[in-house]
C-alpha cells in the first residue's frame, strides 16, 4: 500500500515539475544556447573542464548585461557520450528555442547533422566530427569553427618539416593514432603530404581505450626510428604515450600531438611536467591565463566572493570551452546587429556566424574567417611546447598546407 | 637478424609485465568469484576509487605509506559493505543479476566517486623512479617491474592460503556449498565478506600501481576491461590462471601489435587476447586453469 | 496374468524393440559402462537394477543419446540410432526422465506437456511469429492431445500451475505425463520412485502399468526399490561395476547368488545392529 | 497481455490459448490504440514525440534481447555491435542500391542474425560469464571490422548518410512522421513477440533455459534453439539498428558500441526478464530516467546548488541513481517493472476491498 | 538431549510449513521421523540446525533445547559449535574439495590437533574413504559421499546429528553398510541421532523411537517395535498388507485416496 503511494507521489512531482519546467522558458526576454557535454563518458576529462569554461564565458556576458541588450540562458546536457541522449538533447533545445548548440562528440555530431539541417539550427564541433563538414555547402548547418583533424594533420607536418630543419625529403615520420574514425581522419591528407613532401610515413594504431601501447612503441622506436612522431590519440592514450616515449628514450621535442592528446591533464597523468618536457602540442584556442578574458571571469569570481574554480587551472580545455562560447556569442551579437537589435531566429544566428572575422579575443581564437563556404574558419593552429613546467606557444597561430586541405574538400564537395 | 630476435625479446618481455599488470587486477575477481561465486563487473571501479582515495590522502600532505594504509583500510570496509548491502540479497540469482547489479556498483561509482573525491587528473608519484630497468635488449619501466612482483607476492600468498590453510579451505567450501558449510559451523558470511576484503586488498595495490602509471581520474576505471579475458582464458575460480593468462593476455596483446599490426593496418590487441580466449574455450570450456563443473544427470 | 505370459512369448520370439549391444563407456581413466548388452522385447517391462556407481544412469543416458558409447551400438526397432542426437532420439520415440526430476520451473503444467509434444509439431518460426492461422490450428490439436494425459494422470487442477510449485511426488507425475506426451514407444524411466512414500509409490506402480498395458508402451525402469521391481518388471538386468552381472525374470535374478553378493545382500534390510 | 481473470470461463482450448483473453483486455488494446494513434501524435509537442521515438526504437531492441537472455537464458553483451550490422548493411542497400526501407529493413535484421548465429556459436559449449565474455569479444570484432573494411564502413568516417525513409512518396522526415513509422515497427515488435513466447518454439525457448539437458532429450535440438534465439535476437537488434539509421539518418559504428549493449541489458533486467511487457516498461524506464532526472534537477537543484556546480552534480547524479536504481530493483524487485506492474494492478483489481 | 516443543515454521513470512511439531530425541539413542513427502520432515531438521534462514524460512514459535540450552533463532554456524550438525540428503559433499579437505571443513568449529584426531576416527570407521582421500570429492561413488558426508558431520566432534534420508538412492547392500555403521557410531561415540527417512522399513529397524509426520504436524508417535506393529504404518509405509506380508505393486487397485490421520 505504502510503498504504492509513494510511487504515485513520485509520479505526481515528476509532472509538476515537467510542466514548471515547461513554463519557465517564457519566464524572461532571453536567447536560449544548447550545449551539449560528457561529463561522465569516456571523455568525462574533457567534458568535465570544457563546459564549465564554456559556462563561464556565458554567465561573464550576462554579469555585463548580455549581448546587446539579450541574456543568454545556456541549456546544458551531458549526454555521456551516448548518441540517443544526444538526439533527445537536441529536439530538447529546439524545443526551447535555441538559436544555436554546441555538439559535442564525433558520432553525435554524425547523428545530428541531418537534423541541424532539418531543424534549421547550426551546431558547432571543434576540433572533432568530419573533416568534411568544412564544406559550408554541403553541410550548411555543421560548424566546425576550429581546425578540423585534416588542418590538424597537414599543421602537424608543417610543423615536422620546421623542426627537422625545413625538408622532408627521406625522413621517416611515424603516426599513431587512435583506431577510431576520428584517428584515421587525418590520414588521407598525411598520406597525400607523404608523397608530396617525400617522406616515409608508417602508421601504428592504437585501440580503445588505450591503456596500454608498450608494443607499438618499442615498434616505433625500435623499429621504424622515425624523426619525428605526429600522435593522435584521445582519452588517457596520450598520457601513456608520453610516458613510454620517454621510458624508451626518444626525445619528445620530436613528438606533437594533436588538438585532444594535448593538454595539462594529460601530462601530469604522464607523470608530470618533468617527464613530458619537450612535447609539443597543437591548439586550435589559445592556451593559459593570460588573456583579459581569462582575468576578466576571474575578477567576475572574486566579485562574488569566490575563489575561481580549479577547472581554470586545466587552461586547454577550460579556455576551449571559453572559446565555443565565445565564438557563439559573436554569432549571436552579428546577428542582432544585422537585425538592427531585434531578437535573432537561428537562421539569423546562422548567417551570424558565417560573418565572424577579425574576433580574435585578446589572441585567445585565432584570426579566423568563417563563411558560408568555409566553416571551418582557415584550420588556424598554434603549437605549444613543454617547457619548464608549463605550456609554452612556440609558434603563432598558422595554417599548414591550406591548399592540400582546400583540394581534398574540393574532392569531398564533388563526391556528393 | 639479431636486430629481430631482440625486437621479438623487448615485445615478449614488455608484453609480459603489462601482462602481470593485468594479472594484478583480475586477481581481486578470482579471489571474489572462488569464494563466492559473484561476477564483479565494477572491477576497474574498485581500483579507480582506490586510486582516487590514495591522491586525496596524498593531498592532505601525509606520507605515502600513511596513504597506502588508508587506502587499504577502505577498501577492506568498502568491500564488506558492498557483499552485506548489494551481493548477499543475490544470492543464488541467474548470473547476468549479478553481473547487472556490479554494473549498477559501477555506475554508481563513476558517478559518486568524481564529485566527491575529485574530477581532475591527479599524479600518483611513487618513490620508484623513472629510470627504466634494463634486461638485456628490453627495458622495464620501474612501475611496471613494481606491479609484476607484487602480482606475484599475491599469486604465493593466496595460493598458500587456499591450499594450506584452514580458513582457506573453509573459504572452498563456502564456495562449493554456503548452506552445507554453515551446517558444518562455518560463518559463511564471515567468509564472503573476507573474500571481498581480500578483493578490497588487492584492488587497493592495483589502484596505487595503476593509478601511478596513468595517472588517476575517472579513467583509470577503463582498466577492468582487461579482467576479462585474462580470467576467461586462466579460469575464473583459479588463483594462477589469473597470473598464467595475464602473462598470456599481456604476451598476446604485444605480439599482435608488433606482428600483426603492420600487415592489418589497425589495432588488433584489442580484440586478439579474445579470439584466442574463444579458442581457448572452445577446447577448455572452463578456462586454462579453471575446475570443470562437475554435472551430473 | 494372461498379458505378462504374450509378452513373455514375444520376447521369447526375439522381437526386440530396442537392442543394446555391447556398449562401453568410460570417462577419463574411470570405466563407467563396459559391454553391456540388452534386449528390450516389445511391450516389456524391463528394469535395470544394480548398485550405486553401476552404470545405470550411463546406460540410459546413452540409450537417449545423451553420451555417444565408446564402443557397440544401440538399436531401435531396426535403426542404429548410436549416433544420433537426443533430440533425433526422442523424436523416433524415446521419451525419459530423470533421477533428479527435470521439469520446466517457470512453465506451468500445461506447457511442460505441450513441450513434450515439441517433436510432434512443425511450426517454424514465421508461423509462430505470426501465429494466427498454422500455428494457432497447431496448438489447439495438440492441446488436446495433452489434455487426455492430463486427464489419464489426474492432473486437472494444475493444468495452469507453475511447475516450481508442486509437490515432489506430483512434479515426478507431470514428469511421467510429459514423457507420455512425445507419444513415445519406449520411455526410460529413471528411479521414478525415487524418494516416495508407500503411497506416492503405488500410484507411480499403476502408472506404470497402465502406460505399459494400456497404451502398449515399453518401458525400461531403473529403480533401487526391489518390491517394484520384482512386481512389476517382465525382465530384470543387474549392472554391477559397469558391467552386466545377471539377467532374467525377476525370480531368477532374486535367486541369483551373484546378485545377491554384490547388490541384494541378505534381503532383510537394516535388521542387525 | 495487460489482464488475466480468474472466475472466468472458456469454453474452447482457442479461447484458452488466446492472446487477449478478457473482454476488458480487448478494450485496453482499443483504448491504446485510439491514445497511441489518434491523439497523441496530434497534440503532444514535438520534444515528447521524439522521446517516445527513441523508446519505440530502444523497445525493438530490448524485445529482441529479452528473447535471448529473459526467454532464452543465453547472455550477449554483443548487442550493439548486431545493431550496427543491421545498420550498416540498411545504409549500403539504402545508399549504394537505392532501396527503399521496406526491403532494407528486413534485410538489415537477416545480416545482423546471421552475423549474431556466428557470435553465438560459442553458447554451444558455453554458458553464464564465458558466454558473456565472448559475446563481448563478437563485439569487439565486429567494430573493428566495420572500421577497418571501407567497403562496409564507407571510408575513413566509417559513416554512411542515409535519406529518410519514405513510402509511395511520403516522407517520414519530421519527428511527428517518424513518430508513425517507429510506432508501427514498435507494435509489430510486440505483437510478434507475444506470438512467438506462447508458441512451440517460445515454449522451447524457455525449456532450454530452464533445464537444457531434459530438453534435449524430450526431443528439442538445443544447439538449434540455442542459435535460433540467437538469430531472432540479432535479427531484433538489427532492425532495432536500422531504425536507428534512418533516426539519425546516419550508420556510424560507434553510435552503437558496448555501452549500448549495457544499457539494453539494463533494460530488460529493470523491466523483468522474460516478459514482453517488462522489455516495454524497461525500455520507457531507461530511456527516461535520465531525462527526469536533469528535468528534476533543473528545477529542485538550483535550490541546493550554484549553476556551475549543478551540472557536475545533475551527471554525477544521473548516473548514481541509474545504477542505484538498477542495484535498487535487482534486490527489492528482482522480476522487475513487470511485476511491480502486476501488484499495482491487482491493488487496483480488488479496490476498494483491498486487505 | 534435544527437545523441540510445539515449534512452527514460516517460509516467506507466509507459508506456514510445521504446524506445531514437538519431538524429543534421547540421549544415546536413534530417533526417526517417518513421512511423506512434503510433510515437512526436512524443514523440521533445517530449523533444528538453523540453516533455514538461508532459505527465507524462519521459527515463528515453539522452542528447540539442545541439553539445556536454546537454540531456536540460532545461526547454524553458532549451533554446529554447540554439538549439533546435520547431514543433508542427497549427501551433499564439496564436491570440489578433496575428501580429507572436506573433513577439515567439516572440523571447522574445532582446533587443529583436534582435527587431526577427527581425521583418524573418521577413517577408522570409513577405511574407503582413507583409500580416496586425495581424490576430489565429487568424484566419488553415492555411497563415498554419503559415508564422507557422515563423517565430515562427525569431524565437529558432535553430540546430536541430524541425518536426513542417508537412504536415498542408493543401492539396498549399501543402504545395510551404512546403517549399519551409523548404529556403531550411536553407541560408541555416544551419538544421538534424529534420522528423517522414506525407507521406513530400515528406519523402524534401527531406531529407537519413531515419529510420523503430515502436513507439518506429528500424527502418531512411540517406541519403534510399537510403531512396526501399528496398522496405518504397516498399509501405507511399509508396504504390508494385513495378514503382515507384503503386497504385490501389481495388485494396487486405481490410485486411491490416502488416509489422513487427521481428517
Amino acid at each position: 500500500m505504502t510503498r504504492f503511494v509513494r510511487s504515485w507521489l513520485g509520479v505526481a512531482a515528476t509532472t509538476a515539475t515537467l510542466a514548471l519546467g515547461a513554463g519557465q522558458a517564457f519566464a524572461q526576454k532571453e536567447v536560449v544556447f544548447g550545449l551539449q557535454c560528457d561529463r561522465t563518458g569516456p571523455t568525462a576529462n574533457v567534458g568535465t573542464v570544457l563546459c564549465p569554461g564554456y559556462q563561464d564565458y556565458i554567465a561573464l556576458v550576462n554579469s555585463k548585461g548580455g549581448v546587446e541588450g539579450h541574456k543568454i540562458k545556456v541549456l546544458e546536457i551531458d549526454h555521456e557520450y551516448k548518441v540517443p541522449p544526444a538526439i533527445e538533447a537536441h529536439e530538447r533545445f529546439k524545443k526551447e528555442g535555441a538559436v544555436l548548440e554546441g555538439v559535442y562528440g564525433t558520432p553525435q555530431m554524425a547523428a545530428l547533422n541531418k537534423k541541424l539541417e532539418e531543424d534549421k539550427i547550426l551546431g558547432t564541433s571543434p576540433g572533432f566530427g568530419t573533416a568534411a563538414a568544412a564544406d559550408g555547402k554541403r553541410y550548411p548547418y555543421a560548424f566546425p569553427i576550429a581546425a578540423s583533424y585534416w588542418s590538424q594533420g597537414g599543421a602537424a607536418v608543417a610543423f615536422a618539416k620546421e623542426r627537422l630543419g625545413g625538408n622532408l625529403k627521406g625522413k621517416k615520420i611515424a603516426y599513431i593514432f587512435y583506431d577510431n574514425p576520428a584517428g584515421k581522419e587525418p590520414l588521407a591528407i598525411l598520406e597525400d603530404l607523404a608523397k608530396s613532401e617525400g617522406f616515409e610515413m608508417r602508421t601504428f594504431a592504437v585501440p580503445a581505450p588505450g591503456l596500454e601501447m608498450g608494443a607499438q612503441i618499442l615498434d616505433i622506436t625500435g623499429r621504424f626510428k622515425p624523426d619525428f612522431i605526429i600522435s593522435h590519440l584521445f582519452g588517457r592514450s596520450p598520457s601513456v604515450s608520453i610516458k613510454e616515449l620517454k621510458g624508451k628514450g626518444f626525445p619528445l621535442s620530436k613528438v606533437v600531438g594533436l588538438v585532444w592528446a594535448s593538454a595539462e591533464s594529460d601530462i601530469i597523468a604522464a607523470g608530470g611536467w618533468g617527464v613530458a618536457e619537450g612535447y609539443n602540442t597543437i591548439q586550435f584556442a589559445g592556451v593559459g591565463k593570460d588573456f583579459q578574458v581569462i582575468k576578466d571571469i576571474e575578477a567576475m569570481y572574486k566579485a562574488q566572493g569566490k575563489n575561481p574554480p580549479k577547472e581554470m587551472d586545466s587552461t586547454v580545455y577550460y579556455n576551449r570551452g571559453v572559446f565555443i562560447a565565445a565564438l557563439h556569442v559573436e554569432a549571436l551579437r552579428n546577428a542582432i546587429k544585422a537585425k538592427g537589435g531585434g531578437t535573432p531566429n537561428s537562421e539569423e544566428v546562422k548567417r551570424g556566424m558565417e560573418s565572424i572575422k577579425g574576433f580574435t579575443l585578446g589572441g585567445l581564437v585565432p584570426p579566423m574567417e568563417i563563411t558560408p563556404a568555409d566553416h571551418e574558419g582557415g584550420g588556424w593552429v598554434q603549437i605549444w611546447t613543454v617547457q619548464g613546467g608549463k605550456l609554452v606557444k612556440v609558434k603563432d597561430w598558422f595554417q599548414g598546407y591550406r591548399d592540400v586541405i582546400q583540394k581534398h574538400l574540393a574532392a569531398e564537395a564533388s563526391k556528393s | 637478424m639479431r636486430e629481430d630476435l631482440e625486437f621479438a625479446f623487448a615485445l615478449l618481455m614488455s608484453g609480459a609485465s603489462i601482462g602481470l599488470m593485468y594479472s594484478l587486477i583480475a586477481l581481486g575477481f578470482v579471489l571474489v568469484y572462488k569464494a563466492t561465486d559473484a561476477i564483479n563487473f565494477a572491477q576497474g571501479e574498485f581500483v579507480m576509487l582506490a586510486g582516487m582515495i590514495v591522491v586525496t590522502v596524498l593531498g592532505f600532505q601525509s606520507p605515502l605509506i600513511a596513504a597506502i594504509a588508508v587506502v587499504v583500510m577502505v577498501m577492506i570496509g568498502f568491500g564488506f559493505g558492498l557483499e552485506k548491502v548489494v551481493l548477499r540479497p543475490l544470492l543464488g540469482r541467474p548470473v547476468v543479476a549479478v553481473i547487472m547489479a556490479t554494473i549498477g556498483v559501477a555506475a554508481v561509482l563513476r558517478g559518486w566517486g568524481p564529485l566527491v573525491l575529485g574530477i581532475e587528473t591527479r599524479a600518483l608519484p611513487l618513490p620508484i623512479g623513472d629510470e627504466p630497468i634494463h634486461l638485456g635488449p628490453a627495458t622495464l619501466p620501474p612501475i611496471q617491474a613494481l606491479g609484476a612482483v607484487v602480482a606475484v607476492l599475491f599469486f604465493v600468498v593466496f595460493s598458500w592460503f587456499f591450499k594450506k590453510s584452514r580458513m582457506g579451505v573453509a573459504m572452498r567450501a563456502v564456495a562449493d556449498n554456503q548452506q552445507v558449510a554453515q551446517a558444518m559451523g562455518i560463518n559463511v558470511e564471515r567468509y564472503f565478506a573476507l573474500a571481498w576484503a581480500m578483493a578490497g586488498i588487492v584492488s587497493a595495490l592495483g589502484g596505487v600501481i595503476w593509478g601511478s602509471m596513468l595517472g588517476v581520474d575517472v579513467q583509470l576505471a577503463l582498466v577492468g576491461l582487461k579482467v576479462f579475458p585474462v580470467v576467461i582464458l586462466g579460469g575464473l575460480d583459479s588463483i594462477g590462471g589469473a597470473l598464467i593468462g595475464g602473462l598470456i593476455i599481456g604476451i598476446v596483446e604485444s605480439l599482435a601489435a608488433g606482428y600483426l599490426d603492420p600487415y592489418v593496418g589497425g589495432g588488433t590487441k584489442d580484440f586478439a587476447p579474445y579470439v584466442l580466449m574463444i579458442l581457448v574455450l572452445m577446447i577448455r570450456p572452463y578456462g586454462i586453469f579453471g575446475r570443470r563443473q562437475i554435472e551430473r544427470v | 496374468m494372461a498379458a505378462t505370459s504374450a509378452r513373455r512369448i514375444a520376447a521369447q520370439q526375439g522381437d526386440s524393440q530396442l537392442v543394446v549391444e555391447g556398449v562401453s563407456k568410460r570417462f577419463g581413466g574411470v570405466v563407467a559402462v563396459q559391454d553391456v548388452s540388452l534386449e528390450v522385447p516389445r511391450g516389456a517391462i524391463v528394469s535395470i537394477i544394480g548398485p550405486n556407481g553401476a552404470g545405470k544412469t550411463s546406460l540410459l543416458n546413452m540409450i537417449s543419446g545423451f553420451y555417444k558409447p565408446d564402443n557397440g551400438r544401440v538399436v531401435l526397432e531396426g535403426t542404429d540410432i548410436t549416433q544420433k542426437k537426443p533430440s533425433d532420439i526422442a523424436a523416433l520415440g524415446i521419451a525419459r526422465t530423470f533421477q533428479n526430476i527435470a521439469l520446466f520451473s517457470g512453465l506451468t503444467v500445461l506447457d511442460n506437456l505441450m513441450l513434450g509434444r515439441h517433436v510432434r509439431m512443425k511450426s517454424g518460426v514465421i508461423g509462430s511469429v505470426i501465429y494466427w492461422g498454422m500455428a494457432q490450428k497447431e496448438d489447439i490439436a495438440h492441446r488436446e492431445a495433452c489434455e487426455e494425459i492430463i486427464e489419464f494422470l489426474k492432473l486437472q487442477d494444475l493444468r495452469k500451475q507453475p511447475t516450481a510449485a508442486l509437490a515432489y511426488g506430483l512434479r515426478k507425475r507431470v514428469e511421467l505425463g510429459r514423457a507420455l506426451a512425445l507419444e513415445p514407444r519406449v520411455l526410460l524411466l529413471d528411479e521414478p520412485m525415487g524418494g516416495m512414500n508407500q503411497d506416492e509409490k503405488e500410484d507411480m506402480a499403476r502408472y506404470i502399468l497402465d502406460v505399459n498395458q494400456e497404451r502398449g508402451v515399453t518401458v525400461v525402469l531403473i529403480e533401487h526399490d526391489m518390491g517394484v521391481v520384482m512386481d512389476i518388471s517382465d525382465r530384470v538386468v543387474v549392472l554391477d561395476r559397469g558391467r552386466r552381472i545377471s539377467a532374467g525374470t525377476p525370480d531368477e535374478v532374486q535367486r541369483d547368488p551373484v546378485v545377491i553378493q554384490a547388490y541384494l545382500g541378505t534381503g532383510k534390510g537394516g535388521e542387525r545392529t | 497481455m495487460f489482464h488475466r481473470e480468474s472466475g472466468v470461463f472458456k469454453t474452447t482450448y482457442g479461447a484458452d490459448m488466446a492472446l487477449y483473453p478478457l473482454p476488458i483486455a480487448k478494450w485496453t488494446i482499443i483504448a491504446l490504440g485510439v491514445i497511441f494513434v489518434g491523439i497523441v501524435p496530434f497534440t503532444v509537442h514535438e520534444y515528447y514525440l521524439s522521446i517516445l521515438n527513441l523508446i519505440f526504437i530502444a523497445i525493438v531492441g530490448a524485445l529482441g534481447l529479452n528473447i535471448l537472455v529473459g526467454y532464452t537464458g543465453q547472455i550477449s553483451i554483443g548487442h550493439g555491435a548486431f545493431m550496427s550490422v543491421g545498420a550498416y548493411t540498411a545504409a549500403n542497400l539504402a545508399v549504394k542500391l537505392d532501396l527503399p526501407f521496406w526491403l532494407t529493413l528486413p534485410a538489415g535484421g537477416l545480416m545482423a542474425a546471421l552475423i549474431g548465429v556466428v557470435v553465438g556459436m560459442p553458447s554451444l559449449r558455453i554458458k553464464g560469464l564465458y558466454l558473456a565474455i565472448a559475446t563481448l569479444a563478437g563485439q569487439l570484432i565486429i567494430e573493428w571490422t566495420i572500421n577497418r573494411v571501407p567497403a562496409i564502413s564507407g571510408g575513413a568516417q566509417a559513416s554512411i548518410e542515409v535519406g529518410r525513409p519514405s513510402l509511395l512518396g511520403f516522407s517520414f522526415d519530421t519527428q511527428g512522421r517518424l513518430y508513425f513509422f517507429l510506432l508501427f515497427f514498435a507494435v509489430l515488435a510486440i505483437v510478434a513477440t507475444l506470438n512467438l513466447v506462447r508458441s512451440r518454439i517460445g515454449r522451447a525457448f524457455v525449456a532450454v533455459r530452464d533445464q537444457d539437458i531434459a530438453a534435449e532429450i524430450i526431443g528439442i535440438n538445443i544447439y538449434r534453439y540455442k542459435l535460433l534465439a540467437f538469430a531472432i535476437s540479432s535479427f531484433y537488434a538489427g532492425v532495432c539498428g536500422v531504425l536507428y539509421t534512418y533516426y539519425f539518418g546516419i550508420a556510424n559504428y560507434e553510435q552503437f558500441q558496448l555501452i549500448v549493449s549495457i544499457d539494453y541489458l539494463a533494460m530488460i533486467i529493470i523491466g523483468g526478464l522474460g516478459s514482453v511487457l517488462g522489455s516495454i516498461l524497461g525500455a520507457v524506464f531507461v530511456t527516461l530516467l535520465p531525462i527526469v532526472i536533469r528535468i528534476l534537477m533543473e528545477n529542485v537543484g538550483s535550490l541546493f546548488f550554484t549553476a556551475a556546480e549543478m551540472a557536475n552534480v545533475i551527471s554525477g547524479l544521473r548516473l548514481g541513481v541509474f545504477g542505484g536504481l538498477i542495484i535498487f530493483f535487482l534486490i527489492v524487485e528482482p522480476e522487475g517493472l513487470n511485476r511491480l506492474w502486476r501488484n499495482i494492478r491487482s491493488y487496483f483489481r480488488v479496490w476498494p476491498f483491498s486487505y | 538431549m534435544l527437545a523441540i516443543n510445539n515449534i512452527e515454521v514460516v517460509y516467506d513470512r507466509v507459508i506456514l510449513v510445521l504446524k506445531g511439531v514437538s519431538i524429543d530425541v534421547g540421549d544415546g539413542a536413534i530417533t526417526t521421523l517417518l513421512g511423506a513427502n512434503g510433510a515437512g520432515k526436512t524443514t523440521t531438521l533445517k530449523a533444528i540446525s538453523g540453516v533455514l534462514r538461508s532459505e527465507r524460512g524462519e521459527v515463528t514459535k515453539g522452542t528447540v533445547q539442545l541439553a539445556d540450552r536454546r537454540i531456536d533463532g540460532m545461526r547454524a554456524h553458532d549451533v554446529t559449535r554447540l554439538g549439533l550438525v546435520q547431514v543433508f540428503e542427497g549427501r551433499r559433499v564439496f564436491e570440489n574439495l578433496t575428501t580429507e579437505e572436506n573433513l577439515v571443513a567439516g572440523g571447522h568449529v574445532q582446533t587443529t590437533p583436534t582435527v587431526k584426531q577427527g581425521i583418524d576416527l573418521v577413517y577408522s570407521y570409513f577405511p574407503r574413504l582413507k583409500e580416496r582421500r586425495n581424490q576430489v570429492s565429487g568424484y566419488l561413488s553415492g555411497g563415498e559421499q554419503q559415508m564422507l558426508a557422515i563423517g565430515r558431520a562427525l569431524m565437529s566432534q558432535p553430540k546430536v546429528v541430524l541425518l536426513d534420508e542417508p537412504s536415498l538412492g542408493l543401492a539396498p547392500m549399501l543402504v545395510e553398510e551404512i546403517f549399519g555403521i551409523v548404529g556403531r557410531l550411536v553407541k560408541q561415540e555416544k551419538l544421538s541421532v534424529l534420522l528423517v527417512e522414506q525407507n521406513a522399513t530400515m528406519a523402524l529397524a534401527v531406531a529407537d523411537h519413531g515419529y510420523v509426520m503430515e502436513n507439518g504436524r506429528i500424527v502418531l508417535e512411540g517406541p519403534a517395535e510399537k510403531l512396526r506393529t501399528n496398522s496405518d504404518i504397516k498399509e501405507f509405509y511399509l508396504g504390508l498388507n494385513d495378514g503382515g506380508a507384503r503386497k504385490s505393486y501389481r495388485d494396487t487397485k486405481h490410485y486411491k485416496r490416502r488416509k489422513r490421520w487427521l481428517s
